[in-house]
């Protein structure tokens, strides 16, 4: 057990617990507080396998942005009723059917031969941000998936505006 | 590279812990006598008019929004800039056309009027 | 060093949870909470495959497929959550049961 | 490397061989070495803020033309130290139906992200925190988290005007985050790494004489990132009760007083580091030291304009705030991302004149640009504000004739 593994162990602990209590507490605040708790062990997980430039970006964008903009919209709908969790009896049902799934993923995933590979060290060099950069950017590389994603958000950007934006009509 | 983010691990929850500490310590030194008035919530000193929860306008939103898709715009962009010295003109002109097509976003939002804080 | 597999068992029991709560929550911004989780759990993949199987080799298709997750994850978490905010609007509702006019 | 030169790696390289002696394996010796540096970049800047609170106190004084504190000791030294015994010993009140988890984390959160940045700034070419080859994104990272804190604050005091001020704060920390993050980009551009050690080893000349619009907008956007004057509507007094904090009192409002306070030279120390090329200076390589010294030189003198900017202008209302971040701040950013990256390619590479004067100029012209711009949008505002709101004519009830005057009185 090298202390990579006890890291690892520890912080899959939590980011579990964390996911559990998201999908049981009550108050939806609280459900998003454990949401940004998970978010953070993901992170720590991308930190673990070396790609740092992700491990920022899950910061950045999910905790900085996304985290923040689903408490603004819970915010917004506050006056909403609390969804009673423990009222819907679909509950039980559904639990067996997630580890029916759980249990099946694991079952093909052990029969796969490669699932027990060590990973081997990074040179500094592959780590360096600039070889994303370029690759972003070359034509043979991944360009198109590059110019895609802008249109993407602008298309994001200009249809969440339009749907949120309170027309005149609606100022009852 | 794992070492400096072993070194960013212990700094930052030094650096949480430090407060925490300082608050714990402060708590045991300071006086402790709630009142039922003392701990009522505060409103400029009248009573509490309303229930807690008011409604908010939907501008957080708009610019909650705005915020997050350019964020991941910028954080698209930054390594195209950390590898710009290394990159002809012409990938130069894709992340130009990349910040323009997200200045016609901004551009839309101004002209709706989502940007400003009616 | 840590074996590939714990990671993907780690991620599976992520997306799992994440299934769940798209199931059973009621309220629709706790299935945009699930739905997040999920992409989590996919995005944890994709970058364990990248570091175990194809970082030694300078592949950079793991690290590219992981950005565009977070552009995705971006855009649906806005606009769903504009179509949350307008239905609210209207309706005073956010139960995702109660969205049921197109049913007929 | 003798002890005057660089006396932080010589006691570096000396516990090193201390602890080696003693047997322990590297493993722990390296622990060891990262808790102490972690403890020293820590405690460090919480004591400073001590100062701080002094100076900033001493000079908002000097700046409003009265004295200052200058009661407790010479020249009110001891004032900061007298306010944080006081400060120690006062009660916590913690309002009914606070949520007690975020309540309490929220003070926790404000200065842990402060004291965040710390962990990157390189002190002088030998002595820094650690160099992750993300510095900057990481420095964005951790203002998340300060974010994340004072949501936390609103949320958790179940008082209905902090709830509203903290989301009003919020709304405007993001909103600045965005011209700040876009900023961030020109010098990194220029020195081709996101690590803070090679944009300050890259600055030859320093960024601000080569792009000193992006230069504008980052400090700009760090004065509002911090809450401070033209932008400080998260506790202005005429705003809703005192914003976020509120329900905090005794040490954990202390805690939000510090995180702002040291947020203030954080952030002129990052503006230094980033755009005034940190510990760069004449003989800097040679002895670590006098790098130490620029730089703490340079930080001082941002940090003494900030408050001049602090002190000095009035308090913008929120409604202007939102528009000068998105109507001018963020289109100026991207306006400055164009403007460099082509000039900075047309341009021959290296420190050559041709390039300088290049990027200076454009840099410069795109100022000129925006300022009139502003000028002609602000003509154009006020001109149409004209037209909408003319005299308008009160009608005036027509005087009585004075006949029926005197009969009344009669």
């Amino acid at each position: 057990m090298t202390l990579m593994q006890v890291i690892f162990l520890a912080n899959a602990l939590v980011t579990i617990f964390a996911a559990l209590m998201m999908v049981t507490s009550r108050k939806l605040i609280h459900a998003a507080l454990w949401l940004v708790l998970c978010l953070f062990g993901v992170a720590a997980v991308f930190g673990m396998l070396e790609a740092s430039f992700i491990t920022i970006v899950q910061i950045i964008v999910y905790i900085g942005a996304i985290a923040i903009l689903i408490l603004f919209a819970v915010m917004l709908t506050q006056n909403a009723v609390d969804d009673s969790y423990k009222g819907n009896r679909r509950w039980l049902m559904t639990g067996l059917v997630a580890l029916l799934a759980l249990g099946g993923t694991l079952l093909a995933l052990f029969t796969w031969p490669k699932v027990a590979s060590l990973s081997t060290a990074l040179t500094t060099a592959q780590l360096d941000i600039g070889l994303i950069g370029q690759a972003l950017v070359d034509p043979q590389g991944y360009v198109i998936p590059f110019e895609v994603s802008s249109l993407l958000l602008i298309a994001a950007l200009i249809g969440a505006i339009y749907v949120g934006m309170e027309r005149k009509g609606e100022e009852k | 590279m794992l070492h400096e983010w072993f070194y960013l691990v212990i700094f930052l929850s030094i650096a949480f812990l430090l407060p925490a500490a300082a608050i714990l310590i402060a708590g045991l030194l300071s006086p402790r006598k709630t009142g039922k008035i003392k701990t009522s919530t505060y409103e400029c000193g009248i009573e509490t008019v309303g229930s807690s929860k008011i409604q908010f306008k939907a501008q957080y939103y708009l610019f909650g929004l705005i915020f997050l898709i350019f964020d991941v715009e910028t954080v698209l962009l930054f390594p195209f800039a950390v590898a710009y010295q290394k990159i002809l003109l012409f990938g130069v002109i894709e992340a130009v056309l990349f910040v323009l097509i997200l200045a016609a976003g901004l551009a839309y939002a101004w002209r709706k009027g989502a940007l400003d804080w009616h | 060093m840590i074996p590939l597999s714990w990671f993907l068992i780690l991620s599976a029991i992520l997306f799992i949870i994440g299934l769940f709560a798209v199931i059973t929550r009621k309220n629709s911004i706790a299935i945009l909470l699930g739905i997040e989780l999920m992409l989590n759990a996919a995005n944890i993949n994709i970058i364990t495959f990248w570091r175990y199987l194809y970082a030694p080799s300078g592949n950079l298709d793991g690290i590219i497929l992981a950005l565009m997750v977070f552009v995705v994850a971006a855009a649906e978490t806005a606009v769903g959550l504009g179509l949350i905010l307008s239905v609210y609007r209207r309706r005073k509702t956010v139960v995702a049961d109660d969205l049921d006019t197109l049913k007929g | 490397m003798s002890f005057v030169a660089d006396p932080v790696t010589f006691i570096i390289d000396w516990l090193q061989r201390v602890l080696g002696g003693w047997g322990l394996s590297s493993g722990w010796v390296q622990f060891i070495l990262f808790a102490l540096g972690a403890i020293l970049l820590t405690v460090g800047p919480m004591l400073l803020t001590v100062g701080l609170i002094w100076v900033e106190r001493k000079l908002g004084g000097r700046f409003q033309d009265r004295l200052g504190p200058n009661r407790v000791g010479p020249w009110g030294v001891f004032q900061t130290i007298a306010d944080m015994l006081k400060i120690f010993t006062k009660e916590y009140i913690t309002p009914i139906g606070a949520d007690k988890v975020l309540y309490n984390l929220a003070p926790i959160l404000a200065v842990g992200a402060v004291l965040g940045v710390w962990a990157v700034i390189p002190l002088s070419s030998t002595i820094f925190g650690t160099n992750i080859n993300v510095g900057v994104l990481y420095i964005m990272a951790v203002g998340a988290i300060g974010e994340l804190g004072v949501i936390l604050a609103g949320l958790g005091s179940n008082n209905k005007y902090a709830l509203l001020g903290g989301f009003r704060a919020v709304a405007q920390l993001i909103s600045y985050e965005v011209p700040m993050v876009l900023a961030l980009l020109v010098p990194v551009m220029l020195s081709g790494s996101m690590g803070l050690n090679d944009i300050a080893g890259a600055q030859k000349v320093a960024y601000v004489f080569l792009v000193p619009a992006a230069a504008l907008v980052f400090f700009i956007a760090a004065i509002a990132e911090n809450g401070r004057a033209p932008f400080d509507l998260m506790e202005a007094d005429s705003e809703i009760v005192a914003g976020f904090n509120i329900e905090y009192s005794g040490l954990k409002f202390g805690m939000f007083y510090v995180a702002d306070f040291l947020h203030a030279f954080t952030s002129a120390l990052v503006f230094s580091t980033i755009f005034l090329g940190g510990w760069q200076g004449p003989g800097a390589e040679q002895y670590p030291i006098l790098g130490f010294i620029y730089l703490m030189i340079k930080t001082v003198i941002v940090y003494v304009f900030l408050l001049g900017v602090r002190f000095t202008l009035p308090r913008f209302r929120i409604d202007q705030m939102m528009a000068v971040n998105w109507k001018l701040l963020t289109p100026l950013a991207m306006a400055a991302i164009l403007v460099t990256a082509i000039v900075d390619k047309l341009t021959p590479g290296g420190f050559g004149l041709v390039r300088i004067v290049a990027l200076l100029v454009s840099n410069v012209g795109l100022l000129l640009i925006t300022n009139w711009l502003v000028g002609a949008y602000v003509r154009a505002h006020r001109a149409r504000r004209q037209v909408v709101s003319g005299p308008r004519t009160v009608v005036v009830a027509p005087p009585k004739p004075v006949s029926e005057a005197q009969e009344v009185n009669a």
